[in-house]
């Protein structure tokens, strides 16, 4: 329900009438579009109980590989491959860290991050450690065509992540999730489930860090595959409320709302007030935001 | 009665005709050290610029983040929510980078008070609205170029250069090793890790090269810890030379940055007339003197800015612009005037590599030490680490 | 051969700093069973106050070690107090968040009352060396080195020696039902807390020595410091000071050895980390 | 049903199984005892797959299953509940049993699962706890979830880890009663058991391991009367 509201929302922002907050509106939305894509692909990973630390780089990846293919394949031939680099990259990473689980996991998937910035940052073709000029998307051609494929790649995260939300699947993940041995002996094919989500969940990473790309510019290893981008796909499911579709995309909204609306009203040390929101919201809303709609007992 | 009315409407009349009032959005990263002391800059050469009377400006300050992602919508928020012709911004490269979409399409006059990097001058090569004050990447090799040149008169003949491996360090290494091999040096170049703060594996390694410079292109955060280290090594080089945008804080106080040479745009020691009355003007707004650069750049783009709309008379952009080309004026670095660039590929390029000088750590302060005609001591080479 | 004597030496002094920042983490994520992302924050703490109390009263930072140490004691404990026992039951993603709420409340804290300029402190011994049969130490890495293996040991000893120390491996190792010699649980918990947050003060005020304070000076050694917990086996401290000298030496030799390894330095550390992961996840089936 | 042939599994210096041979006919319920650390529960986390044999094989209904995963092992037929119970405790029992009957058997659908799961929640009398999340369960409750969620995979052969571990007695037997009626209802068992008096009541015939050995083999009071049995419950102070 929520989540049909966002999207309806984001669908008719452009022509709503906002009067001269329209542009900044619509810029800082179409951002937090995108912290709310990447917190739903974090979520949807860790629904299998894998805590990463690596999503930075699943959108570095992305970021990287839709901006050199651009020129040769077009705006979403060229996503469609960030995607897919980094559910290949993922597939790799996942296939060693299969046996890791909780903080081991977490800092192996640190670990790959930081590796593949580095490889970035010393490769040749990607512009190293100067950058990547990137091309808009379309070319140009449509003024909001990066807004709309934020918008795009937010209806798929919340859609996957809603679909996998029931059926098989939920099951599967939260089994996988809440005792990996047991849903073992329970039939569970936990390989599989691992990997598929960890596929789903790069591949998505990757759109996202493609349509910033594309909007942005300009990428350099230190921004694409930044610590900072992990760790905020992790704040925001959290923040919003784990293992749900309207949790994290919520969450990433009222996140870079918050985080705006601090910065133009406080300014400098805004981010003191934004911590001590983060606190208090774990203080006083353990179950994240969601918490808030749902009174009902432990749903998985 | 009334011919007063018909006085005072005149009046009042004279006045806004005589009063030029501009909006200008500030779109900087106020959270970091060179940024900060930008913002301070602006502040007060637009509250000079006001004290004149001609021109009353008023100052829209926005925070950049730092980052593209919070540099784009600010800035489109500066043009279409607070209606600002003209920006004052664009101080780290990449960010800058990010603005050239937003700005293109909203069109103000973009008053560019950093972003060195040529990628950002290649992103702007065709905006027309476009003035750039800081010299860019190949001013500044081409300043430490000349400083190299006088160092192998001197005898220097080995150069190890540590740089960082971000986009600050590693965008000029190439040139920089070229023209370093052309002047007659051999050159031994190592990448880091900025703030890792570890260096005796690195300069162990440089051990075996034993250079005459030791030319470290990093951080503020980098300095102690080099310093140290070179020491700790045993590497003896005749001179320590670094090229951080900024130096920490009481550096100089500690004794392990005696000796150690640098280059930098300015100095609040500099000697000429504006530069001592931006030193009074900031010690009495702010209570203290600053050593960063990026606070008179930043009073500098105000003042000229003041200065052009004075002359145009208007708010309008492109007239302010016109009068902007045509400056000519005093500012703590020397001359200020615009002509395109060396590469040709933007109008209007305010300062080149003759602002850059080079200081030397002496005795708790820093000196500067080349040019000749602008040193205040002479270089103390080779040095002691 | 004098290259290779050098560049071990250069990876061991390396590794006191690692495992210094790394040993209060250990402790609390090893007894409290809480990943504090504000560890950074407290050892910032400590290096603004060394810093400024060599600059108010030309404080020496040695002398300023213990006095960090007991006031990051009082920061742990007020912390332990406030904000991690009401989370104790908590889900352990939500203790991480609520930490990284705390560690960006005090980063921007003290950027909003010192400043994001880098400050240094100046004591005499700071390029001080050592020279010894051809090979140098640095006085203050080799003072760190011993330090953390001081400090480590220290506590190595507390916990198997001492009967508070026993009590608060007791409760490590089951965190659920301690009722063990009378001895609270909480208490134990505020005890290995505070103690972790005054470590980090203690590496805090060496960082100043070595590298600068600034608001953000706890972060790059914070997360090495995670990653070597991590591979040391969380709630191993014996695992702390080898992990940190394997992954400081691995460090050294890339650098030295390595045309432009410097650049290959942090990947090269990730990857030690993530083999050994990865390997002795698999090792163990 | 199920064929065992010199199973061995060692950690480190220490010998966990031996050389086991061992056969379960269709339709028996076989006892598995031993004093603690003979091996029993090692045995079971090797015919369920959670561990790999170091040599020996496995043969479940003439497939071999030696180095098949768990998952695997559960598709064809072999269940397990564990000995300390591990419910996924985020989910209702309801959920929890969803686990086992939509993944016991492949191309289970959600209808089908449902009605696995009606059936299993009657048989096991949870159906006034269907909805109640799994942490907040008693300890019999627990057990009987334990026991639910492994029927729900439709085993064909159900191996039990100590089920009746920390059961009052009147508890147990009505656990008794429970294994009775899923053997009757066509399945297979094989238990582990501390108790004795359970072990005389249900078991068929009992394994008796030692030292990761299996010492004997047989009819209760045949094995029970045996030497080396009794020598390896009392002769040594454990």
């Amino acid at each position: 329900m929520i989540a049909a509201a966002i999207l309806l929302l984001a669908l008719l922002l452009p022509s709503l009438p906002l009067g001269e907050w329209r542009a900044f509106l619509l810029d800082t939305a179409q951002f937090a579009f995108l912290t709310s894509a990447l917190a739903l692909a974090w979520d949807l990973l860790a629904r299998s109980g894998q805590l990463s630390l690596a999503h930075g780089a699943f959108f570095g990846l992305g970021a990287y590989a839709a901006a050199l293919s651009a020129p040769a394949l077009g705006t979403l031939p060229a996503l469609l491959a960030g995607g897919l680099v980094a559910a290949l990259a993922s597939f790799l990473l996942g296939l060693a860290t299969l046996r890791l689980h909780g903080m081991y996991f977490a800092i192996a998937t640190l670990a790959f991050s930081e590796v593949m910035r580095t490889l970035v940052l010393k490769a040749q073709f990607t512009g190293g450690s100067i950058g990547l000029p990137v091309q808009p998307a379309f070319s140009g051609a449509f003024p909001l065509g990066s807004y709309y494929l934020a918008v795009a790649v937010l209806a798929l995260s919340a859609g996957v992540s809603l679909l996998l939300s029931r059926g098989r699947w939920h099951y599967a993940m939260a089994a996988t999730r809440q005792g990996e041995a047991v849903a073992r002996v329970l039939g569970v094919p936990v390989v599989r489930v691992k990997l598929l989500t960890f596929g789903l969940s790069a591949f998505l990473g990757g759109l996202v860090g493609g349509v910033y790309a594309m909007k942005t510019l300009f990428l350099s290893p230190y921004d694409a595959f930044g610590l900072g981008r992990a760790v905020e796909a992790l704040v925001v499911p959290i923040f919003g409320g784990l293992y749900t579709t309207s949790g994290p995309l919520l969450g990433g909204l009222i996140i870079v709302g918050l985080e705006t609306w601090l910065r133009l009203r406080i300014g400098e040390g805004y981010l003191v007030i934004y911590g001590l929101v983060l606190i208090l919201a774990i203080l006083f809303l353990p179950r994240g935001l969601v918490g808030l709609f749902r009174k009902g007992v432990g749903r998985a | 009665m009334k011919k007063l009315w018909v006085v005072l409407v005149t009046l009042l009349a004279g006045l806004s005709l005589a009063q030029t009032t501009l909006r200008v959005g500030v779109l900087l990263p106020i959270s970091t050290v060179a940024g900060k002391a930008a913002l301070n800059g602006v502040q007060l050469g637009a509250e000079q610029v006001n004290a004149s009377g001609k021109v009353r400006m008023e100052l829209v300050v926005v925070d950049d983040g730092n980052a593209p992602a919070t540099a784009v919508p600010a800035l489109t928020k500066l043009m279409t929510v607070d209606r600002v012709d003209i920006v004052i911004g664009g101080l780290a490269s990449g960010v800058t980078f990010a603005l050239s979409g937003p700005v293109k399409q909203y069109q103000p006059l973009f008053l560019c008070i950093g972003a060195a990097s040529s990628v950002v001058e290649q992103a702007f090569s065709d905006y027309g609205r476009f003035f750039h004050y800081h010299p860019w990447d190949y001013h500044n090799v081409a300043a430490a170029l000349e400083f190299f040149k006088y160092l192998y008169d001197n005898g220097a003949r080995r150069v190890a250069i540590l740089y960082e491996d971000g986009p600050f360090g590693s965008a000029g290494i190439q040139t920089y090793r070229q023209q370093l091999e052309r002047q007659g040096y051999t050159v031994q170049a190592e990448p880091f890790k900025s703030g890792s703060g570890s260096f005796t594996a690195i300069l162990t390694r440089l051990k075996a090269f034993r250079p005459d410079i030791l030319y470290w292109i990093g951080y503020d955060v980098d300095a102690l810890p080099i310093a140290a280290q070179t020491r700790q090594v045993g590497l003896e080089p005749k001179l320590i030379y670094g090229a951080p945008p900024a130096w920490p804080v009481g550096f100089e106080k500690n004794s392990l940055s005696n000796d150690i040479a640098g280059m930098t745009a300015w100095l609040p020691s500099v000697a000429n007339a504006e530069s001592r009355r931006f030193v009074t003007l900031y010690r009495r707004k702010f209570g203290e003197v600053t050593d960063e650069y990026m606070a008179p750049m930043g009073y500098v783009i105000a003042l000229s800015l003041g200065r052009a709309a004075e002359a145009a008379g208007s708010s309008d952009k492109d007239r302010i612009a016109a009068e902007l080309a045509k400056v000519q004026m005093d500012t703590p670095f020397g001359p200020l005037s615009f002509k395109p660039s060396d590469t040709g590929r933007t109008r209007y390029q305010g300062f080149n590599q003759s602002i850059w000088l080079q200081f030397q750590y002496l005795e708790g302060s820093r000196r500067p030490v080349f040019p000749p005609n602008r040193a205040a001591r002479p270089l103390r080479f080779p040095g002691n680490y | 051969m004098e290259l290779l004597l050098q560049t071990l030496i250069n990876g061991v002094l390396a590794a006191g700093i690692y495992a210094l920042v790394a040993s209060g983490l250990a402790l609390a994520v090893g007894v409290v069973g809480i990943v504090n992302f504000a560890h950074g924050e407290f050892t910032m703490l400590g290096a603004f106050i060394a810093y400024l109390l060599f600059v108010g009263s030309g404080l020496d930072p040695l002398v300023s070690l213990g006095l960090a140490a007991l006031v990051l004691f009082l920061v742990g404990s007020l912390t332990y107090y406030g904000l991690i026992r009401p989370v104790l039951g908590a889900p352990e993603l939500n203790q991480m968040l609520l930490t990284f709420g705390l560690s960006v409340a005090l980063q921007n804290l003290a950027l909003l009352l010192f400043g994001a300029n880098t400050r240094v402190v100046s004591p005499p011994y700071q390029g001080s060396t050592i020279h010894l049969l051809g090979l140098s130490f640095g006085v203050v890495p080799f003072a760190s080195f011993v330090l953390s293996v001081v400090l480590l040991g220290g506590l190595y000893w507390f916990l198997g020696r001492t009967r508070l120390g026993l009590a608060v491996r007791a409760v490590a190792q089951n965190r659920l039902a301690p009722g063990l010699l009378g001895i609270e649980k909480e208490r134990i918990y505020l005890l290995a807390f505070g103690l972790s947050a005054a470590l980090a003060g203690v590496a805090g005020v060496m960082l100043s020595v070595i590298l600068y304070a600034s608001p953000t000076v706890g972060f790059a050694y914070t997360l090495k410091a995670f990653a070597i917990i991590v591979m040391a086996g969380l709630g191993n401290l014996g695992g702390v000071v080898p992990a940190a000298v394997a992954l400081a030496l691995a460090e050294a030799l890339v650098s030295t050895y390595l045309p432009g390894g410097g650049g290959w330095v942090e990947a090269v550390f990730f990857l030690v980390i993530f083999a050994t992961l990865t390997w002795r996840s698999w090792r163990a089936a | 049903m199920l064929r065992v042939e010199g199973l061995s599994k060692r950690f480190g210096g220490i010998v966990a199984a031996y050389g086991v041979n061992l056969e379960v006919h269709p339709g028996e319920i076989l006892g598995v005892i031993g004093p603690n650390g003979a091996g029993k529960s090692t045995l079971l986390n090797l015919l369920s797959g959670l561990l790999r044999p170091d040599a020996g094989r496995i043969e479940f209904l003439g497939e071999e299953i030696t180095q098949a995963p768990p998952e695997v092992r559960t598709w064809k037929g072999l269940g397990r509940a564990f000995q300390i119970v591990q419910p996924f405790p985020e989910m209702s029992v309801w959920e929890n049993l969803m686990v086992g009957a939509l993944y016991g058997k492949p191309g289970t659908g959600l209808k089908q699962a449902q009605r696995v799961v009606e059936e299993v929640i009657a048989l096991t009398g949870l159906a006034p706890k269907a909805q109640t999340p799994a942490g907040e369960l008693t300890l019999l409750e627990d057990k009987r979830l334990e026991l639910a969620r492994a029927l729900a995979t439709r085993p064909k052969l159900l191996l039990l880890d100590e089920v009746m571990a920390g059961l009052r007695p009147a508890e147990a037997l009505e656990a008794v009663e429970l294994i009775r009626r899923i053997r009757a209802s066509g399945v297979t068992v094989v238990f582990i058991e501390h108790l004795m008096p359970v072990v005389q009541a249900l078991a068929d015939r009992v394994v008796v391991m030692d030292y990761g050995q299996v010492i004997a083999l047989g009819h209760y009071d045949e094995v029970a009367a045996n030497p080396r049995v009794r020598e390896a419950y009392l002769g040594r102070a454990r």
